[in-house]
């Protein structure tokens, strides 16, 4: 098998056709949708947040495997994790878990799409719930620095 | 030049790109001609020579590097106006592609024209640069935008084009005349009878039409009509807006700067004589001479040819393709109503992970939307796989596209 | 590399055209950089690399060509970036050149904050790229144009600036960092620092000044800034407009179609993150590229040492033509306010007449009005004769230049 | 002297600086305006006509010597014409005159210039002084087809 095949390892083809967390939360505390303007995968993160920790999360949408096992593996890993915990989940958490450290630059952008949906969703239940006005400014710094 | 197999295995030597490999030394196979095409030796060494010998900007200097650019600049639009048989060489605006040509369309002719409640018809197959200039300018007017449907084949449905012209209110239909995506050809003449017999006008998306078939402005009866360089041998950076004398005679200028203007004072202006009012600044003048170049090439095969090859070759891959279990292909099956574009899906295998697998067996093919998400919501699937075909194309390609698709088959347990 | 006379006489072996003659057998003189500059064989070669080897439409596709195309695209933003100190790349947008710069900055950023009284300052010895975009924005919107003079020595009168600033209706101040027609460079620093106490925005018409000394645009301040590829070695075809990220922000999309949406529906579209937002359909790839391999060839010169030789040259030019009787410089004479163009008129000897008569010996001049055509009703002449030097230009050729208007007196009996 | 300056001969010269018919009319029966958007050359013709003829003509403006001397030879010619016979003046009645039979084609314009103001004015003069409106198609096709 070419060396190109590898990425489309037993796990990558399993996740996509049985992605784990997909679904809807009907009363979710967040939700985000965003898509990949070059290729048109789009996905939905819905979390349900109690004393500041995610205490479930679903996603939907459309992708390539390489986007559904990502996103499933994601959600998986951010089940559970305080808010805290999250902002630092970085991409290489999820590349490593499915040996992705070496894909090509376009297809990083398939398999990133759902960091930066859940990032996203993040900030905005953050920026919901500032007890006051002042954190604003540097939430939107971090958000701004993410990419 | 004879239109057989052989001969265009012949012209395979003219681009050099071919003979390349990628991935693990795999040889190169481009099926991507849709959204652009490789360069012959004769259109890169025109850009060269250019570069070389007679590079100055045109029109303004008396100076021998100036004449002899100005002239092969003004050379080139005479050749691209006998090859879509153009009479009146006043009528072609060079731009940087369809893209531009459209916008210009919608800044120039569509603000001073259209008003609140006036409709613009569109059709559902259309690539986003023929439907997204539309929607920012309806909105801006409190215009419409309607969509002619189409069928389950990707012809379009005209009963809807006649709807919408009962309402008195349409300014503009626009269409491609070969979809992008299914390859469609569409009824051009009757869609302009139509209009022409409502007085409205028509632009036509001629992006795909005008590298794979003989185009004739003349008997089109069109009123804009648009087509990109980079689809058709010529270099990137350069297409053709035309418009008809008359309509092109009630536009507004689109970007205000050098060579567009008769005379300049600091509170107005006066216009250039056509198509200069429409090309400000410093123009590709390169890649304008490069189209020429490439002209010259596809007249030299003659267009009736290159269609013929590539419906051989569409032929043949529809074949293959049909005995794939699990491989569904859109667009109508009558070879003489469609182009060499193929899409498709491969079972549930998203048209990246295809794109991606045999892109490793050296298959260039392109996978997504194809800037055609309309299109995508219609059709109710995510993205597509998309083969398509040009002049340097062979049943080998076609066979080596089949054999990489096991691959996939293989690696997703199909 | 050294800033001798001797190591830019070597350079001129990277330049093919140069080694041509032209009309009898004459040594080219090409002196019209102003206009257009030759190019080296790195641009050709990058050029022709990428149609030999690279070719591919941008940012859509998986497959290995369109891997690396993408990859030096993009690499060329950087180095565009890198070379004119931009800080993110988010803010650079390919255009076709200055005058699609401005052009775009009119129409998108323009017709949404402009409104009926605002006014927009230009000043009088702008290129018309830069005055008949804000005609034809500020008649649409019943706005005002106003000009800032300038004195005889070709230098602004700031004075018009506070004048115009203090009706505090003033939304954009635009000018050109150097002047095409006399060489003047502008003080920008002033000017901007003038309009930020004033909270108004600013344009820099950079075409001039970027091929010919070091622009560091994170410390210039301006908001808006516009320059051409094809006036510093790159190919025709393409150039650069940065905007200030927080103003792009501001600002609706210009032109519609591929690549700059994120999601397209029938009747409502999402953008594309920046910059691709404002760079909608295939965009001129190849000579995007071409343009990198043209800073990196400047990079490796050194601006300084660009703007050095210019200085020699010009110093050594004004010298000469100093001592010709009859013959009119227009502009400051302080060599460190001006860059290497020089106009001047010759007694009464219309410039066409000059041109045409040293083109026979091979000088490549410019006459005319320079698309400036405001500036000759100030300096009330109907055109002027242009020289203007880049690093490939010696001071053998200044002596072919003077000795050519030796042949222009004669025939003229002055 | 090489080729080049050999079409800056003596007559040209002195064409340049002391050009024929050069000034205006003020009770003129038409006049028109015209510039070539290349160089900014400039030129109005204003004439009389009395009897279908034109009985006088003047010029001014700015150009270089080519447009000079062309616009003297081009105002010479017509005079005295009748404006059947200045429909017929053709480029080559002037550019023989002078010997710029060979001219490239950015001093053609140059050359030209006049004659398309003169050409301008006179179908500007018809127009104006059609006795029925069914001249006016055929007017406009004959001064549609003059370039
Ligand atoms: C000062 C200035 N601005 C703008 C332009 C227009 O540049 P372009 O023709 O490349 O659009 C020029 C070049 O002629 C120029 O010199
Ligand atoms: C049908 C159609 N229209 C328009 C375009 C846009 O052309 P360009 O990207 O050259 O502006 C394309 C190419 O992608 C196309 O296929």
């Amino acid at each position: 098998m070419s060396s190109g095949t590898d990425i489309y390892h037993e796990m990558i083809v399993d996740y996509s056709r049985n992605p784990i967390n997909y679904g809807e939360i009907e009363d979710h505390d967040v939700t985000f949708h965003d898509s990949n303007p070059l290729c048109g995968d789009s996905i939905d993160i819905d979390m349900k947040i109690d004393d500041q920790k995610v205490s479930d999360i679903k996603f939907h949408g459309k992708g390539c495997a390489i986007c559904m096992a990502c996103t499933s593996v994601l959600t998986e890993i951010t089940k559970g994790k305080s808010l805290e915990e999250v902002k630092k989940i970085d991409k290489n958490d999820i590349l490593s878990e499915l040996g992705l450290e070496h894909l090509q630059a376009v297809r990083i952008k398939c398999a990133l799409l759902s960091l930066k949906v859940l990032k996203s969703a993040l900030y905005t239940y953050l920026g919901a719930h500032l007890e006051n006005t002042e954190g604003i400014d540097k939430l939107k710094t971090e958000a701004e620095n993410l990419y | 030049m004879q239109s057989t197999e052989s001969s265009f295995e012949n012209l395979r030597n003219d681009f050099p790109i071919l003979k390349r490999t990628v991935r693990d030394n795999k040889r190169l196979v481009y099926l991507d001609n849709a959204s652009t095409t490789q360069k012959p030796n004769q259109v890169i060494d025109a850009i060269t020579d250019y570069y070389q010998n007679h590079n100055a900007n045109i029109h303004r200097a008396v100076y021998a590097l100036a004449e002899e650019s100005t002239e092969a600049y003004e050379a080139a639009r005479d050749k691209i106006a006998n090859f879509v048989n153009v009479k009146n060489r006043q009528e072609l605006i060079f731009v940087r592609g369809t893209t531009e040509a459209i916008n210009l369309v919608a800044y120039a002719w569509g603000r001073p024209h259209i008003n609140e409640g006036d409709i613009i018809v569109t059709t559902e197959y259309e690539h986003h640069s023929n439907i997204v200039p539309w929607q920012l300018l309806t909105q801006e007017k409190r215009a419409k935008l309607e969509y002619i449907g189409m069928n389950d084949d990707g012809e379009l449905n005209l009963d809807d084009l006649d709807k919408y012209l009962a309402t008195g209110k349409v300014k503009l239909v626009t269409f491609s005349l070969m979809s992008n995506v299914l390859g469609t050809i569409t009824d051009a003449e009757k869609i302009i009878a139509k209009c022409k017999a409502a007085g409205v006008l028509t632009l036509i998306d001629g992006a795909q039409a005008v590298p794979h078939m003989k185009v004739d402005l003349d008997t089109l009866g069109c009123d804009f009509f648009a087509f990109s360089g980079h689809k058709m041998l010529a270099p990137t950076g350069i297409g053709i807006l035309w418009v008809r004398k008359s309509v092109l005679q009630t536009m507004s200028p689109f970007h205000g700067g050098g060579d567009m203007i008769r005379e300049v004072h600091k509170y107005e202006t006066t216009w250039n004589d056509l198509p200069y009012k429409f090309e400000a600044g410093t123009p590709n003048i390169a890649d304008v001479i490069g189209f020429g170049a490439a002209i010259d090439y596809l007249t030299k095969i003659g267009m009736d040819n290159v269609r013929q090859h590539e419906i051989e070759l569409t032929t043949y891959a529809m074949e293959k393709f049909a005995k794939i279990p699990g491989l569904q292909i859109y667009g109508t099956k009558d070879i003489t109503k469609r182009g060499g574009v193929i899409s498709f899906n491969f079972a549930d295998v998203h048209p990246h992970d295809v794109a991606d697998i045999i892109d490793k067996e050296g298959i260039s093919l392109r996978s997504g939307h194809h800037c055609a998400q309309v299109l995508m919501e219609r059709l109710n699937v995510a993205a597509t796989s998309r083969a398509s075909f040009y002049i340097y194309n062979t049943k080998k390609d076609v066979d080596a596209l089949i054999d990489s698709l096991n691959i996939v088959a293989k690696v997703f347990k199909l």
